[in-house]
């Protein structure tokens, strides 16, 4: 009997003979925290669009400048292209009244323009935004495809060579930076096998390189926590009384180690996928990507702070949103929680 | 995250654990020791040696600059460790305390921790780096500072969560009624309980420092040359790979070494 | 496949040597259930491991274990037979029921993965299988929605789905009230009955009773005598046994102390009181209008079926739990720590990794108690020394137990809420230890509630007794 | 000849790598784009020298005095959306890059007008390189089409041989042929223009196969293409410079020796060879061969030599300290900080190497990797010290265009700073007028050597353009000034 299992909640065996829930109240019971993670949201999402003004404009140099020289290039840009931008863009206005302005278009759901480009901010989210997501959707199943099975056999088979092995194998991913990694991707599989376009993004087949390089970063952490928690729940009394059963291994891990090892691995994978914007800048710029990490990148580096508003609202409410999701996941595998939040 | 209570890992070889402490002495020696021992001036050059294969002048080779490796990498060693160490322990502290402050206290103060902590992950973690780096361009502690102040909620989130469950188990409870203080509590009771997991973090912050400084070099906004850090110099060598793969990888080398030393250490935990 | 098993020489070493179980020959049959009887610590669960091949990976055995005329494998081998010729009924199953599945589907995938029946005929006998434990209304429950005693159902319910000849089964009645105890320990025996080999560990020598068949007496690691269960039970050879037998509460001398039909408020000074108490959780009543006060020196016993309540409200009296209604008062001047609580999950109320010395050491800094008083309680509560290097993952139930005792009666409490304090302990030691906190009642004054499902043990204690029903306390006397 | 019979439908399409990102549609600011994939047409064009030759108008004069422009357009011309291209429009397009940061607003235009088929330019005072500055994509005509409402620029409706089939910013631009075009019809009938920032990457994405003409190879990675059979690797001179820029009224520069010591111990072949790996490359002077008149042909090459740099120092009163680092009279340690940016991946290594040579002479110098605006913002705040740039000279095909910002009296944000010389001023204000090729030529070779003895900024290498061009495409012509891709030209080759 593992210590870590002995002891759990005093609550956890205190219902009465009768003390079923209904079925209304397990809708509630998942309805309330994502009613309350709406309000949540966009409370978040606000600040987060306040904090990022005040922190482009506390950034040293001068925003005109910076501005210009995104907008004209780095021939063009000089004084006076700058004194033409902050002219034109009204940088000279009050900051308080720049970020009342923006507050009030917020609330008509309206981001604004970007300084830059002089599209409307919406736009561009979308476009970028909409790549990334793809991005984004296509190497995290990827990376649960790879690490998850690797995590699993390791935490199996721990103290024994699968298990050094997919150690090895995580450390040595985790060691080698993103684009390290989409570089030794692209050299193998479209340089030498001629298997795969090494860029741009025409179809899907564009989408495997990037997706692989991120699901291989992702595949690395999420196999250690995969197998940790195997570790533990392959220790503990559920897993033996479910071999006490009978059931062979194969049904005694697929239908009660699984679900137990899940939990701690969603948790975890939920905090990995916000982490995920820095490993996306990297391959959108490796790859050719047109993803919003690598414009955010630039919006930053060209002070346009509507685009970094916009870019911190919405993935403030992503942030929140996905929060809910994994609390949701967890929600739905562990019957506990919903009394516990109650 | 009551599951997490499952997190807990089972006990690994000790033997894994003292080949990681091993490496890691290894390592931080080769740091601290190296630059005494090694006499070449790292940022010497000498471009007609660029990426100079090793041999009996360069032991590790050159870099691009022709400047010696085996110097560099002794000094990259050291300030690698001293920034991520810096970081995560900076992180790792400020997180832990205020995760476990949130679980304790509960109510408005979780509930605001939890609302920055939220929004801090909402940020883009480079525009808290690049702020705080604009003090002082190219320098290693706002470069630490930085990183730390996004990489904090981390701890944060896993302390919280798992104390939270900790704290409504019983012997808490039983603690509480015995007459322990809050420090008796959290130091005795909750903080062993997250000590493996919070190690685990650690070994990967470890890491993870260093390859978002190779990242950010990436980007260009690392150290200034010529110092010597391993993230840097992944990323300045990069256009080498095929050139010169062996000086091109040796900082990767020694991330991975430094990497797979603080999960063998706190991977495994005597029973 | 009939589940022949014999012990040879059984022996179960601690990493350290130490011997736990020693040299253990038994065996056993189809037919006639094998008992287990002993003391606390002594070893029982660990001879079901043992046979089972699930012992901790860091404790050593020697000896053989024969099934059917044949060795049993070692190792994985013995993987086989799990299941299919040996099952087990862990001796805490609310920490081996999977938490995130509802209670029938535990059952019915012994049908359908192990027998290989369809799934609906595996949901139909899986739902048998519970309306034979009277535990039908659960079977959409998960775990932690269930009290201890349907836990504990629930796992016999899965150990009786299995096929296998050989049933070990590790205190399987439990946390049960009187009536369900019986019935569980009968469901038991016509498994014995039907041709399975059934070895069952019990403190309870009523369950004993009922179970029949073979009885072995364990002391220390050993079989102290063995034989036919009605003949030792009614002629033991070994005075450890007749002590034993004489230990079960029904055997008590009548009484300490003369039962009234209980008045509502102690004779002396109340130590806690509660006033109009009501507790709800969520959106149901589990307490209403409750009064209840503990005086100084006097015991208070609260009776009650599984879930009832009574948990709640020593919670509520020890300001553990905030009530919904009324209010609790405290005799003035008292530190907050000589209120203390006896949990009735012993291994829950321990931190995990602390071994017991330091749990204890901490607790006399924290306190400027000095080690002789704890060396005093552990003396009468007989823990060896060789215990305090243990974590709680490595003592016996009962040893647990005595350890929280410790821990609370030396902060010289004024109130102690105790929660099914001897439920894990053999007769004797649960016998002392009901002696002990009897006399520390009118030794130290102290005021002791008593919650308990053994209703000869409250008779036996307690000054006053209540019982917990529809969610008000009433006197035991009226509640009948 | 063409790939495919007459009728089939050529489904092959060309792509092009670059790592330059389109920034949005606005002729102003990423009209470099639409202009060399042939999307967005100038009035006039430049030839592989820079001379200007007829595009949209088909001729142009100038009166005697140099003032008035007449630019007489092709007749028949369409824009991409079928609508006629009228001399209105074309002046509407140009008055709004008249009123942008773009090299026509520069000039000194003083009215734009239409007369019959011709575009009329009156200059305020003689401008002999206004076609070059026509030439430029800032001044790229755009149908009246692409501007919504407000004046933003909502599709890029040009005249050129290619139409814009879809645009995702900054990544991908993908043209079409267009048909009603004036010249001869291409053979190339699709392109695609994609970005790939890193040079590696490039580099792949030409060994796969993927991309027809990559451009912008990374030094290290040429050699390794160039091994590659299927890959045609061309590096072609530009006239662009990297060269560091002097605060000369900082006390470190203001003296011409120090200025000379600071070029003595740059280590160009060295530089040349590790890092651009092109010894050629080491610059002499400011200005490359390929500029013509402006390279001065017979200057020996640039030495490194050490002690002499070392003896100018100390006549300029900088004697070494005992830590190394030189110190003046007043003891002021010589500590300069060095402003560079990325945008150029070679700059922050010429920098760091830059800075270890200057090391040797007792110059202490702190590297700075910044923005591209942080050179000329340092500049208006005066607090620059060095600035390591790349400059582009041809950004208007006559370098002319630069040089009279760079080093005009004031200084300028990309040349001089705190620094004037009458004859130079003197000279270039000649060149603005001049049209006589014998005189251009003289005054051209003047401003140079005058440029080259008082450094107000220090050559260090000058750059090539390294483009890899893949097996199925033939007749690539690369522009050194980057005007255009030249796809219309193109043909794919038999398989
Ligand atoms: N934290 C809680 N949240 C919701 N319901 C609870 C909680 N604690 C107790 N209950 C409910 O209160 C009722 C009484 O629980 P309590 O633990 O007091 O029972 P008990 O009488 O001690 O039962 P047992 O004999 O099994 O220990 C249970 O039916 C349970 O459903
Ligand atoms: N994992 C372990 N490591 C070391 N000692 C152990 C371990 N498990 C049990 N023991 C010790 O072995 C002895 C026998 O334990 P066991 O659990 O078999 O007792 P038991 O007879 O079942 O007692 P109870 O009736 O209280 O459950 C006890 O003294 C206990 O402390
Ligand atoms: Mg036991
Ligand atoms: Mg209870």
């Amino acid at each position: 009997m593992s210590p870590s299992t002995r002891s759990r909640p005093a609550t956890a065996y205190r219902t009465c003979a009768g003390g079923s829930r209904s079925v209304g109240g397990n809708a509630w019971r998942v309805l309330r925290p994502l009613l309350s993670r709406l309000g949540q949201a966009g409370l978040v999402a606000l600040l987060v669009g306040c904090i990022g003004f005040a922190l482009m404009h506390a950034l040293p140099g001068d925003q005109a400048f910076r501005l210009a020289a995104e907008r004209y290039g780095p021939d063009i840009v000089d004084a006076r292209a700058a004194a033409a931008m902050r002219a034109e863009l009204g940088l000279d206005r009050p900051l308080a009244l720049q970020l009342l302005e923006w507050l009030g278009r917020v609330v008509r759901l309206d981001l604004g323009r970007s300084l830059v480009t002089g599209e409307p901010v919406i736009q561009e989210l979308r476009v970028q935004l909409g790549y990334t997501a793809l991005l984004a959707g296509m190497a995290l199943p990827l990376s649960a495809l790879i690490g998850l099975p690797l995590g699993i056999a390791a935490g199996l088979w721990r103290g024994r060579w699968p298990d050094h092995a997919v150690l090895s194998l995580a450390v040595l991913l985790r060691a080698v930076p993103a684009y390290a990694l989409g570089l030794a991707l692209m050299v193998l599989l479209s340089v030498r096998l001629r298997w795969l376009p090494p860029g741009g993004f025409e179809g899907w087949a564009e989408l495997v390189l990037p997706s692989l390089t991120l699901a291989l970063g992702l595949a690395a952490v999420s196999s250690r926590v995969a197998r940790e928690s195997v570790a533990a729940v392959a220790a503990s009394p559920v897993l033996a009384f479910a071999r006490w059963k009978g059931l062979s291994e194969r049904d005694a891990v697929r239908r009660h180690g699984l679900r137990n090892a899940a939990i701690p691995v969603l948790a975890v994978l939920g905090l990995q996928l916000i982490g995920l914007v820095e490993g996306i800048l990297i391959v959108e710029t490796l790859f050719g990507w047109p993803g919003i990490g690598h414009a955010l990148v630039h919006a930053i580096f060209a002070r346009d702070v509507p685009l970094v508003q916009g870019t911190a609202l919405i993935m403030g409410l992503g942030v929140v949103l996905l929060n809910a999701a994994v609390d949701l996941a967890c929600l739905l595998i562990d019957p506990r929680r919903g009394r516990q939040a109650a | 995250m009551s599951g997490l209570a499952f997190g807990r890992r089972v006990a690994a070889l000790p033997c894994a654990r003292l080949a990681g402490a091993g490496l890691l002495l290894l390592l931080l020696g080769f740091g601290l020791v190296g630059p005494w021992l090694i006499e070449a001036d790292p940022a010497r050059q000498d471009l007609m040696a660029s990426l100079a294969p090793p041999g009996a002048r360069f032991l590790l080779g050159a870099d691009h600059l022709g400047r010696s490796m085996l110097a560099r990498l002794a000094h990259a060693v050291r300030l690698s460790f001293l920034l991520s160490g810096l970081t995560v322990a900076a992180a790792g502290l400020l997180g832990t305390a205020l995760g476990l402050l949130a679980a304790w206290e509960g109510g408005w103060l979780d509930r605001g921790l939890s609302l920055l902590s939220d929004t801090v992950l909402a940020l883009p973690g480079l525009l808290l780096v690049l702020l705080v780096i604009a003090f002082a361009p190219g320098q290693i502690l706002p470069l630490a500072g930085g990183i730390a102040l996004a990489l904090w909620v981390e701890f944060f989130r896993v302390t919280r969560a798992q104390a939270r469950s900790l704290l409504a188990r019983p012997h808490v409870e039983a603690a509480r009624l015995l007459g322990f203080g809050r420090a008796y509590i959290l130091g005795h009771l909750i903080l062993p309980e997250l000590a493996p997991i919070l190690f685990t973090l650690a070994g990967f912050g470890i890491g993870g420092v260093i390859l978002t400084v190779a990242t950010l070099s990436f980007i260009s906004i690392g150290l200034k040359p010529p110092t010597a850090e391993l993230g840097g110099m992944t990323s300045e060598m990069l256009p080498y790979l095929a050139e010169a793969p062996f000086q091109a990888l040796l900082p990767s080398l020694f991330v991975a070494l430094a990497v797979l030393a603080c999960h063998l250490l706190a991977g495994g935990r005597p029973r | 496949m009939s589940g022949h098993v014999r012990l040879r020489d059984l022996t179960v070493q601690a990493a350290d040597g130490t011997p736990l179980v020693a040299g253990l020959s038994l065996a056993a049959g189809p037919g006639t259930p094998l008992v287990l009887l002993g003391e606390t610590g002594s070893g029982k669960s660990l001879v079901l491991q043992a046979i089972m091949g699930a012992l901790p990976p860091h404790l050593r055995r020697t000896g053989e274990v024969v099934l059917d005329g044949q060795p049993l494998p070692e190792g994985r081998a013995r993987r086989g037979l799990w299941g299919r010729r040996i099952a087990l009924l862990p001796q805490e199953p609310w920490l081996a029921l999977d938490p995130t599945m509802r209670a029938l589907a535990q059952v019915a995938e012994v049908y359908r993965l192990v027998r290989g029946m369809p799934a609906p005929r595996s949901r139909a006998e899986a739902e048998q299988r519970l309306r034979d434990l009277g535990i039908e209304e659960a079977a959409r429950l998960y775990p932690f929605q269930l009290s201890g005693g349907m836990a504990q159902r629930l796992a016999l319910a899965v150990l009786r789905a299995t096929d296998a000849p050989l049933l070990l089964a590790d205190e399987p009645t439990k946390g049960l009230d009187a009536a369900r105890r019986d019935e569980a320990a009968l469901r038991l025996r016509d498994e014995a009955g039907r041709g399975r080999t059934v070895i069952a560990v019990t403190h309870d020598i009523g369950v004993a009773r009922i179970l029949g068949g073979h009885l072995a007496v364990m002391l220390e690691g050993r079989i102290l005598e063995q034989g036919p269960s009605e003949r030792l039970l009614r002629d033991p050879a070994q005075d450890y046994t007749r002590r034993l037998i004489a230990a079960e509460p029904s055997q008590w001398p009548t009484q300490w102390r003369a039962p009234s039909i209980a008045p509502p408020r102690p004779a002396g000074e109340a130590v806690v009181e509660g006033r109009r108490l009501g507790k709800r959780f969520q959106d149901r009543a589990v307490l209403r209008e409750v009064d209840i006060a503990v005086g100084r020196g006097e015991v208070v016993a609260v009776l009650g079926p599984s879930g009832c309540g009574k948990t709640t409200l020593g919670d509520l009296l020890l300001g553990l739990l905030p009530p919904s209604q009324g209010e609790v008062r405290r005799a003035a001047g008292l530190a907050p720590w000589r209120f203390q609580k006896l949990y009735q999950d012993p291994p829950s109320a321990f931190a995990p990794h602390q071994s017991m010395r330091d749990a204890l050491r901490h607790l006399g800094r924290r306190h400027g108690l000095a080690p002789t008083l704890f060396e005093g309680l552990r003396d009468r509560l007989r823990l060896p020394p060789a215990l305090l290097d243990r974590r709680p993952a490595e003592l016996s139930g009962g040893e647990l137990q005595r350890f929280a005792l410790l821990r609370a009666l030396a902060l010289d409490p004024v109130f102690l809420f105790a929660d099914e304090p001897t439920s894990r302990l053999d007769p004797i030691t649960q016998q002392e230890v009901a002696l002990l906190l009897r006399g520390l009642v009118s030794e130290r004054n102290l005021g002791l509630l008593l919650v308990t499902h053994d209703a000869m043990l409250a008779q036996r204690m307690a000054d006053r007794v209540f019982t917990i029903e529809a969610a008000r306390l009433l006197p035991a006397g009226r509640a009948g | 000849a063409t790939g495919t019979g007459a009728g089939a439908v050529d489904e092959r399409v060309l792509r092009i790598v670059a790592p330059i990102e389109i920034g949005g549609l606005d002729p102003a600011r990423s009209g470099f784009i639409f202009t060399r994939m042939g999307v967005v047409e100038t009035l006039l064009a430049a030839d592989a020298e820079g001379r200007p030759v007829p595009a949209l108008a088909e001729r142009w004069s100038v009166d005697a005095a140099g003032l008035e422009w007449r630019f007489t357009l092709r007749p028949g011309l369409r824009f991409h959306d079928g609508s006629a291209v009228t001399p209105g429009a074309a002046v509407a397009s140009l008055r709004r890059a008249l009123a942008d940061a773009t090299a026509l607003a520069r000039a000194p235009v003083a009215t734009l007008d239409v007369a019959g088929r011709d575009v009329v330019i009156r200059l305020a005072r003689p401008f002999s390189i206004l076609p070059a500055v026509l030439a430029n994509y800032g001044s790229g005509i755009l149908a009246p089409a692409s501007y919504d409402a407000a004046g933003h620029v909502q599709a890029v409706i040009g005249t050129g041989p290619y139409r814009v089939l879809s645009i995702t910013a900054p990544m991908r631009l993908e043209v079409e042929r267009f048909d009603l075009w004036w010249g001869p019809r291409p053979e190339i009938s699709r392109a695609i223009y994609l970005v790939a920032g890193q040079g590696e990457a490039r580099a792949a994405m030409a060994e796969s196969g993927q991309a027809d003409l990559v451009f912008g190879l990374h030094p290290a990675t040429m050699a390794r293409l160039r091994r590659n059979p299927a890959l045609e690797v061309r590096a072609v001179a530009i006239p662009r410079s990297r060269i560091l820029k002097l605060n000369l009224a900082s006390p470190f520069f203001d003296s011409l020796a120090e200025r000379q010591a600071l070029d003595l111990a740059i280590d160009r072949q060295g530089i040349a060879t590790a890092l651009l790996r092109n010894p050629s490359l080491a610059a002499t002077q400011l200005l490359p061969p390929m500029t013509g008149d402006w390279h001065l042909a017979d200057l020996p090459p640039a030495e490194r030599d050490l002690p002499r740099a070392r003896a100018l120092l100390a006549s300029a009163g900088w004697t070494p300290g005992p830590d190394g680092i030189l110190r003046d009279r007043q003891g002021r340690r010589f500590r300069v900080v060095l402003t560079t940016y990325s945008t150029w991946p070679e700059l922050p290594a010429i920098a760091t190497a830059l800075q270890a040579q200057f090391r040797e002479i007792g110059v202490d110098v702190d590297v700075s990797i910044g923005n591209t605006s942080d050179i000329p913002r340092l500049h208006r705040d005066v607090t620059l010290e060095l600035g390591l740039m790349s400059r582009n000279y041809a950004l208007v095909p006559d370098p002319l265009g630069t040089i009279l910002t760079d080093f005009a009296p004031q200084g300028s944000d990309w040349g001089a700073m705190h620094w004037t010389d009458p004859q130079l001023a003197a000279a270039l204000a000649r060149l603005e007028g001049a049209t006589a090729p014998e005189e251009r030529r003289a005054l051209t070779q003047r401003a140079s050597a005058i440029l080259h003895e008082q450094r107000p900024v220090i050559p260090i290498a000058w750059s090539e353009l390294a483009v890899a061009i893949g097996r199925r495409v033939g007749h690539v012509a690369i522009d050194p000034f980057e005007t255009s891709y030249r796809l219309q030209d193109m043909r794919w080759r038999e398989p």
